[in-house]
């Protein structure tokens, strides 16, 4: 790339860089403030944890296009292998020493899974923790060689990617009859979002295993 | 029972819902399944136009919570018509889609889920009042896009989808610092909560978010110069998947650009910052068309098209910026129309090109020769979808143009009318440069194959819904005016 | 100035360097990383501006993880993308950085 | 009374069998000629019965909002049915003409497809009933021909295509400028007797003359107004019932009947002659008129030479338009009908010597006469006719034109009516002389059709121009009769100036 | 009498209609010199005045006649009959005699029509149909010099045509009298020879087969004439200017003509510059009616009684000369043929005598110096007119001897001398009684006399000192004038092709343009990006 080109983009990052800085240092008093309402509100929202209530419940919609989005980044993957790799290549053979410590550390991990997504309605966790320990416990066995990679999933894999979706769809639509979408009856809050929440923790545990695995048997 | 069927939530959770099921169920089962809910979709979006003519713009609550603690969803008229065209356009897509993918099977696998989701994401967007919600169907919609982009593999399509994804992240990496900023400043995202608070005048933070956000927009909807990443994403597709992109992903930023400056920083806006949008259109218009020209390929002619046609929509800008209201409707009106009339077309002329390409087996314009025998009724769609375009009447491109050429007179800014009717001859030389050769006799050793009926037929559905828009526009503008009196 | 500011102040930074680097870095995985820095960058910002006045501010810090997860995805398919590149032309890096500067006809 | 369906059915008229012609196979010969001719006959019918309307002061007007402010108007008025009329009965002659001037070639679905829009296009510029709506037709007309001039797909015949896109697309640009802008300035202007823009305030009258001269610059080219006239020689590549259509009626008329409608019915006659835009239109309408006559002159090809005639005889009709007075007005339009009937002779005649015998050429027309007697007599009289030459109908124009020169003061006209009859003789006369009194030279370049006992050429082909040719005299002979062009005119005329006359 | 009026003009159309088809060809042939029979009777029986308006008919045409018209029908009709039976049998052998025929007979109407016509449009179109259809008699030969012939006489008769129509649509309106006036002057004065638009007359009457000559010189030429006596405001207002031009132009065409016409060695051609000669008296008399109003009621009658002369003296000149070729100069056939020369020469108690006389009289009361410079030029010009008569005779005279046809002799000479009695006598029988006595007077017999006996005398001294005449080519001035067109032509620029130059779609270059490559790199797009973005900062920060 030419010299001056890049002198010049550096210059203009520099000073957006400082005009974030100055506009940061001046910015007037806040005119909504929302930890209050977010306080206020927490009782109604079927979890304890402010943030898991923000996160499933006040703004759950943002939660679930999201969900959308990491499937769909899946799908890309899935889209590249297709074209990438003719055949699921088997796991390449592993140490024997990692094969025992991944068939120790799985079970493990999925119970750590578990309580993860419990913990999340009271303190920092949830699904998403959840699902990465999955994912985690997924990418190990691949690397042990106890687990194929994913180029063409069959159906009951797709059904298990795409459960958590459906899952937080469906309690979403659910929601309607009652009033707006997404709208949990106070009662029935705590369940509906532990509910979704399991659901989500299996289907981004496998989507998240799922980038790696989808592409571990591309050639090199 | 009436609140379940409420169209509005529908339009979202359909598309995401078969998108999924397209996914677990595959592509056989999984393109029925779309045809009928895309049909449903369709169906949704008429109803929801019509309670918004009946009764004015709707605030929808997700969850019930409200802003700006919750979500809100918001549909007006220029969200009901977006949606519309949305529909209208993926209706006949889908059914083309299926014929297309049994001729060429090559990335068939996967495009129903994406599909779903690319429409939940233009549903979404399009009814998002939330400024963070709309980074995630922006980012929703961007990821979708760049997975068709690439859904058939290969060199060339991964290439674009690379260059295509980077554009869209740092477009909407720009967004989401605007989204920043803005939080920082008033502590809601909500644009309903801060439409009241911007005024002229706001801090620099304010109008940081406001550039960064119209530049990221600019970028995704790849006006000039940032038309880089399009033709060869655009080019490289499926034809479906190219009649999607260039029919309504752009089309959904430039609906956000047009909110952002209209509405939410209306306050901010400038005649100066409005002409240097116009400059870029015009800059556009000329530039795609004069590179539309100089195309070899049928494709990359039909996308260059679209980085032109971009800039028909960004003229709105300088017309619609600090001139009398009537001047600044008729520009409104003419810009929405130019964006439903030119998703149309493209669409159909994506379609068309699609079937041409396999027929002919090639991608080259100069061996169209025998299409126009074999494939009358593709090339007459090509040749109706080229009407729209090139914006003679009866045709949703005349209105736009009309409306447009209107509004340039009226507020004496002569120089966009000279942009138009130049760019209009321009579009004539690039749409008639196929046209001819396609009338052109079969060469010798070429085939021409027929095609499928289907993919005849929803190429022509689409050319004709361009034309009849021009005939039957005036409810579109009803229904545009709709939440915009006040 | 309260420490959030700060941060995002540091955002502000970490946004322009990783926005240099993904314009400017000519390989592949370095414009992946780049853009992950000005992710973090934005969150940052989104983050600590929201919480300038010193109290915690769950809204932002909800957006945050919505927006990790966001760019965990992008992250992901523009490694997938990334790879598939390296493998159909041997090179990580888009045609018009290359060394031996083919057209950029695609 | 007004019935709004009867201007819709007339253009649908054509619309219809057009459209399912274009996906009949090729093979169907005869559903095709049967489409044709009904829809041929049925719109006949249609205008009958509103020519017996008009004349006992019916209304029909169709009018369909498009966007607020902007309506498609079809309004059958009596300047309309005098083009519609002429569209009509000609197309269906060059109907007739082209299914024998086709037979056995390629692409005819596509072609008479084509063919039915053109007409289609021809007979709503006639009908339109405000500037859009002319705007709408003129621009069809234009996406109708090109595939027609294209037809045979030669380079010529691409490259002849090119250039009339190129003029005719930039000419309908500047008709949009110029409505766009009368539109932002008057509002929604429909055509009426005298037009409307009078009312405007006079500070307007500068835009108003810029907007004229856009409009007539967008319509000038199809009526190929020197400078503007450079497609329409080139044109002339196409088949010969398309150079008849296009020459006749459709192309080059609608450009001058456009003229009609902006200075009769938008801005109004008295309006334009007080804003001084009448002297130089015919001025420029003069300048064509030499012009066209003056290339016509050098030309050996026969299309060619046929063509800037066109050029010519069409600024008859814009200069009797420019001439301010209900006499050149008569003139001006009656000139629309019968430079129709006389060109669309001459072209049809052409052909049959191309189709027949392979004269393309003046140069090789020696002595045709007496091979090809019907149809020489039939191109003597389109050409006579041309010239001026009594009683045939372009004498009756040149007569009218000249009368109303003098009512509108200016005499200098007729020394430009004198001069190009000269040149028109001058480049008809040698034709018809070697026709009919110099010897054949042995050979036709390429004889198609044989003689066949008494038919010197297929019947298809002769009928059309003998019957033109014979309006082409009965026109002329019996201007002064009812129901004449002529007196259809007078009819116009008369209600054009109602205001004007005393 | 309106279906005899009709029938005038339909009877040659449909006669040469018949033609047309080959199936009924002979019986057209048959029909063909009778045409111009209903014209006569009409003349003859028609009331005066007499109208009939045809509405529907052009631009609503009126025919009709008055004692001018039935004068010009009469000899008119009177001519073509003649000349048609004179060609029955002059044509006989001539493979091509259906379409003499019928250029003829569409002549005929033409020439009819213009007679009968009393409205500017309808007059305008007889006028055309007979200067256009005779094209076809004059260019009957396919000869090199028919061609020639052919090509100048359309020339100058569609100039004449057109400054005829200018000239007639001037007229409606006094204002542009003058530019009428000198536009139908001059538009006729194609067809009456007018010095300089002369030129058709000589190269046509010699190319023309003997009855086309013959209606050429003695109808169609007097057809000019009624069109000056019709249009022109004569006896209405006094035009000084145009008066004294039409006159002066009218003196030259009498002497130049005789003087050209002395040169020719070919009958035709002599004829015609005799006929330009005779034509310069009509001039002379209407420009005196347009210089004098108040004479022009006593110079009509004599002008109309002069051109019945004319006509029919030229028409039987030419039969004359035709019968002389045909069946040998013996000495009967010329002294039929000295009949109509004396007359023209104005020799005591011919026609010419009469109307020359009356002419003489009715120029004597024109203002001064007219009066005096015709009474001195007139007698002269008698001279020239005696002097080329007996040229003629000497020309026919010493031509070789007839060739034999199949042709029967009477069918040449029966219509010849139909015309030769019709000459000695109808002048006599149409003129006022006034007219006959001052005729009649001894010393208008004497002024007659001397100019055909000095011409007859200087003849002899001429012949008998071998004098030669100089040979001027027919058409005279028109040779230089064509040579100086054909440099002319040589020499003009060919005109340009006003055509904008377009470049084609497939010309414009296939790779896109290098720029287009460098907006596609990442580094140079994200810094317009940038630069945009500072930009648009830059600019929205403008509002606060």
């Amino acid at each position: 790339m030419k010299a001056w080109l890049t002198a010049l983009i550096a210059l203009l990052c520099s000073g957006l860089a400082l005009a974030l800085g100055a506009a940061m240092l001046a910015l007037p008093e806040f005119a909504v403030r929302l930890p209050g309402q977010v306080a206020a509100n927490l009782d109604a929202s079927g979890v304890a944890h402010p943030v898991t209530a923000v996160l499933l419940n006040f703004r759950g919609y943002d939660t679930l296009l999201e969900v959308a989005v990491l499937l769909l980044a899946l799908l890309g993957v899935f889209a590249l292998s297709r074209h990438a790799s003719d055949h699921a290549h088997p796991a390449a053979p592993a140490h024997p020493v990692l094969q025992t410590l991944a068939r120790l550390l799985a079970p493990l991990m999925v119970l750590v899974a578990g309580y993860l997504l419990w913990i999340g309605a009271y303190a920092p966790g949830g699904a998403f923790q959840a699902g990465a320990v999955l994912a985690a416990a997924g990418v190990l066995l691949r690397l042990a060689g106890l687990l194929p990679a994913w180029a063409q999933p069959g159906r009951l894999l797709r059904g298990g990617l795409a459960l958590g979706l459906l899952v937080f769809l469906a309690v979403a639509v659910a929601g309607l009859p009652q009033g707006e979408l997404l709208h949990y009856p106070p009662a029935l809050a705590s369940p509906l979002i532990l509910l979704v929440e399991a659901g989500l923790t299996l289907s981004i545990g496998l989507t998240l295993a799922g980038l790696y695995l989808a592409s571990a048997g591309w050639r090199q | 029972m009436t609140d379940f069927l409420d169209p509005l939530p529908w339009l979202i959770m359909l598309p995401l819902a078969w998108g999924t099921l397209a996914f677990v169920l595959g592509p056989g089962r999984g393109g029925r399944l779309a045809v009928a809910a895309i049909a449903l979709q369709g169906a949704l979006a008429l109803q929801l136009a019509g309670q918004l003519i009946d009764s004015g713009a709707r605030v929808y609550a997700v969850g019930g919570w409200g802003a700006p603690l919750g979500i809100d969803l918001m549909a007006d008229g220029l969200a009901a018509v977006m949606l519309l065209l949305t529909q209208a356009v993926a209706l006949p897509l889908a059914v083309y889609a299926r014929g297309y993918f049994a001729a060429s099977p090559k990335g068939r696998e996967l495009f129903w889920p994406f599909t779903g989701f690319l429409l939940a994401a233009l549903n979404a967007l399009f009814l998002s009042a939330d400024l963070f919600n709309i980074y995630v169907t922006l980012e929703l919609l961007g990821l979708a896009a760049v997975g068709l982009v690439a859904i058939a593999g290969g060199r060339q399509p991964v290439t674009a989808a690379m260059r295509y994804l980077f554009a869209t992240l740092l477009g909407s990496g720009a967004w989401l610092l605007g989204v920043a900023l803005i939080y920082g400043t008033y502590g809601s995202v909500s644009l309903a909560v801060l439409t009241p608070l911007i005024h002229a005048g706001a801090p620099l933070a304010v109008t940081l978010a406001a550039a960064l956000m119209l530049a990221g927009l600019l970028l995704k909807t790849a006006l000039f110069p940032f038309h880089f990443w399009l033709p060869p994403a655009h080019g490289g597709a499926p034809a479906p998947v190219s009649a999607l992109l260039s029919a309504l992903v752009i089309k959904a930023t430039f609906y956000l650009a047009l909110r952002l400056w209209l509405e939410l920083f209306a306050p901010l806006t400038t005649v100066a910052a409005a002409q240097l949008l116009g400059v870029l259109g015009a800059a556009a218009i000329l530039w795609g068309s004069v590179l539309a020209l100089t195309q070899s390929r049928l494709k990359m002619l039909v996308a260059y098209s679209t980085v032109a046609q971009v800039g028909y929509l960004f003229l709105l800008f300088p017309l619609a910026t600090l001139v009398p209201p009537g001047t600044a409707d008729s520009a409104l009106a003419g810009g929405v129309m130019q964006a439903v009339a030119h998703g149309l077309a493209k669409a159909a002329m994506f379609a068309a090109t699609g079937s041409m390409i396999v027929a002919t087996g090639r991608d080259d314009i100069s061996r169209l020769g025998g299409v126009g025998a074999r494939l009358p009724l593709t090339l007459f769609s090509f040749g109706l979808a080229g009407v729209t375009l090139m914006g003679l009447p009866p045709s949703g491109g005349f209105s736009a143009k009309w409306l447009l050429l209107g509004s340039a007179l009226e507020s004496g800014q002569w120089w966009w009318v000279v942009v138009m009717i130049v760019g209009g001859l321009l579009t004539a030389a690039y749409v008639f440069k196929v046209l001819r050769r396609a009338f052109l006799p079969r060469a010798a050793g070429d085939r021409v194959a027929r095609v499928p009926r289907t993919l005849e037929f929803s190429a022509f559905a689409l050319a004709l819904a361009s034309i009849l828009l021009g005939l039957f526009g005036a409810p579109l503008l009803e229904l545009l005016a709709v939440g915009r009196e006040a | 100035m309260s420490a959030a500011l700060l941060y995002a102040l540091a955002g502000a930074a970490l946004f322009a360097i990783g926005l240099a680097g993904l314009l400017l870095q000519p390989h592949l995985l370095r414009k992946i990383l780049a853009f992950n820095i000005l992710g973090s960058g934005v969150f940052l910002i989104l983050v600590g501006l929201g919480q300038r006045d010193g109290t915690i501010d769950p809204v932002p810090q909800a957006m945050v993880l919505t927006g990790i997860v966001v760019a965990i995805a992008a992250t992901a398919l523009a490694l997938a993308l990334a790879r598939q590149l390296l493998d159909l032309t041997g090179q990580m890096r888009l045609p018009e950085d290359r060394p031996d500067a083919e057209p950029a006809d695609d | 009374m007004s019935d709004p369906w009867l201007p819709a059915l007339v253009v649908l008229s054509s619309l219809l069998p057009g459209l399912i012609i274009f996906f009949l196979a090729e093979s169907r010969i005869r559903l095709r000629t049967t489409l044709n001719l009904t829809g041929a006959l049925v719109k006949l019918g249609f205008i009958g019965v509103m020519l017996w309307g008009v004349q006992n002061g019916r209304e029909y007007v169709f009018r369909h909002t498009v966007l607020p402010g902007l309506d498609l108007v079809l309004h059958a008025d009596a300047l309309a049915l005098l083009f519609v009329s002429l569209s009509a009965v000609l197309w269906l002659f060059t109907t007739l003409y082209a299914i024998g001037y086709l037979e056995g070639a390629p692409n005819r679905s596509r072609f008479f497809g084509f063919f039915s829009l053109c007409v289609t296009a021809t007979v709503g510029v006639a009908m339109a009933g405000n500037l859009f709506t002319f705007f709408l037709f003129y621009e069809l007309l234009t996406l109708a021909t090109y595939p027609l001039v294209v037809h045979r797909g030669t380079d010529k015949a691409l490259r002849a295509g090119h250039v009339y896109l190129a003029y005719t697309l930039a000419g309908g640009a500047l008709l949009l400028i110029g409505t766009v802008w009368l539109y932002g300035l008057a509002g929604q202007v429909d055509f009426v007797h005298g037009g409307s823009l009078s009312a405007l305030p006079p500070e307007a009258a500068g835009q108003l003359q810029l907007i004229f001269l856009l409009l007539i610059a967008g319509l000038g080219v199809k009526a190929a107004l020197v400078p503007l006239h450079g497609w329409l020689p080139m044109a002339m590549v196409a088949p010969a019932p398309v150079s008849a259509l296009l020459h006749a009626v459709a192309v080059v008329k609608a450009g001058a009947f456009g003229i009609v409608r902006v200075v009769y019915e938008v801005y109004g006659i008295e309006f334009a002659q007080s804003l001084a835009l009448l002297l130089p239109l015919a001025i420029a309408a003069s300048i064509t008129i030499i012009w066209g006559s003056l290339r016509a002159l050098f030309q050996d090809d026969l299309k060619k030479r046929l063509a800037y005639s066109t050029v010519s005889q069409v600024s008859y009709i814009v200069l009797g338009v420019a001439l301010f007075g209900p006499l050149g007005t008569m003139g001006g339009l009656v000139h629309l009908v019968h430079q129709g009937i006389m060109k669309i002779t001459l072209f049809f005649c052409a052909g049959n010597y191309a189709e027949t015998l392979g004269i393309h050429k003046v140069s090789e027309m020696d002595g045709v006469g007496r091979r090809m007697p019907w149809t020489t007599l039939a191109f003597s009289l389109g050409a006579l006719g041309m010239i001026g030459v009594p009683p045939l109908a372009g004498f009756v124009s040149k007569w009218y034109l000249g009368v109303g020169a003098l009512e509108a003061g200016m005499p200098w006209v007729l020394a430009v009516l004198a001069a190009s009859s000269l040149l028109n003789a001058a480049y008809f006369l040698p034709i018809l002389h070697r026709a009919w009194f110099k010897p054949a030279s042995g050979s036709w370049p390429d004889e198609k059709i044989p003689q066949r006992g008494r038919w010197e050429t297929a019947p298809l082909l002769l009928i059309p121009p003998l019957a033109t040719a014979a309006a082409t005299l009965a026109t002329g002979l019996f201007a002064g009769a009812a129901f004449s062009p002529l007196s259809w005119a007078e009819l116009i005329a008369v209600r054009e100036y109602l205001a004007w006359i005393p | 009498m309106d279906t005899l009026t009709v029938l005038c003009l339909a009877a040659p159309l449909l006669a040469a209609a018949l033609l047309w088809l080959p199936a009924s060809r002979p019986l057209g042939l048959r029909l063909a010199p009778w045409a111009a029979l209903p014209a006569l009777l009409l003349a003859l029986a028609a009331p005066i005045p007499y109208e009939v308006d045809l509405p529907w008919l052009l631009l609503g045409t009126r025919l009709g006649l008055d004692e001018t018209g039935r004068v010009f029908l009469l000899f008119t009709a009177l001519i073509w009959l003649a000349a048609g039976w004179f060609a029955r049998a002059w044509l006989a052998d001539d493979a091509r005699r259906h379409i003499f025929a019928g250029f003829f007979l569409l002549t005929q109407a033409g020439n009819l029509g213009v007679c009968l016509v009393l409205d500017a449009a309808g007059f305008y179109g007889f006028f055309a149909l007979m200067s256009l259809a005779a094209y076809g008699l004059i260019v009957h030969d396919r000869s090199p010099p028919a061609r020639r012939a052919g090509r100048v006489y359309l020339v100058l008769a569609l100039a004449g045509e057109m400054l005829i129509l200018s000239g007639l649509l001037l007229v409606a309106d006094a204002t542009h009298m003058p530019a009428a006036v000198a536009c139908l002057i001059l538009g006729f004065g194609v067809k009456t020879g007018l010095p300089l638009l002369h030129v058709s007359l000589p190269l046509a009457y010699a190319a023309t087969p003997i009855p086309g000559a013959a209606v050429l010189a003695g109808a169609m030429i007097n057809a000019g004439l009624l069109g000056w006596l019709r249009f022109l405001p004569l006896g209405e207002a006094a035009l000084p200017g145009a008066g004294s031009a039409l006159m002066l132009a009218g003196l030259l065409a009498i002497f130049y003509g005789v003087a050209v016409g002395l040169t020719q060695r070919q009958p035709g051609a002599l004829l015609a510059y005799s006929s330009i000669s005779q034509m310069g008296y009509f001039s002379v008399a209407l420009g005196a009616g347009l210089l004098a109003p108040e004479l022009w009621p006593l110079l009509l009658p004599v002008v109309v009684l002069y051109a019945l002369h004319h006509a029919l003296a030229k028409g039987a000149l030419f039969l004359g000369v035709g019968v002389a070729e045909r069946c040998g100069a013996s000495r009967r056939v010329m002294l039929g043929l000295a009949l109509p020369a004396l007359a023209l020469a104005g020799a005591p108690l011919t026609s010419g005598m009469l109307v020359k006389g009356g002419l003489k009289a009715g120029l004597a009361d024109l203002p001064a110096p007219w009066a005096e410079l015709l009474a001195a030029l007139l007698p002269l010009a008698a001279l020239g007119t005696a002097l080329l008569m007996v040229r003629l005779l000497w020309l026919v005279g010493r031509a070789a001897p007839a060739q034999r046809t199949s042709a029967s002799v009477v069918g040449l000479l029966a219509p010849w001398l139909v015309l030769l009695l019709a000459l000695a006598g109808l002048a006599w029988m149409m003129a006022p009684q006034s007219l006959i006595t001052k005729a009649l007077s001894l010393g208008a017999q004497l002024d007659a006399a001397w100019p055909p006996l000095a011409a007859a005398a200087l003849c002899a001294i001429a012949l008998r000192l071998r004098w030669r005449a100089p040979m001027l080519p027919p058409g005279d001035v028109l040779v230089p004038l064509l040579r100086g067109l054909a440099y002319l032509r040589r020499r003009a620029p060919a005109l340009p092709q006003w055509r904008i130059a377009l470049p084609s779609g497939s010309r414009a270059a296939a790779r896109p343009p290098q720029l287009e490559s460098q907006l596609r790199a990442w580094g140079t797009a994200g810094a317009l990006w940038l630069a945009l973005l500072a930009a648009v900062i830059a600019l929205l920060a403008g509002t606060g």
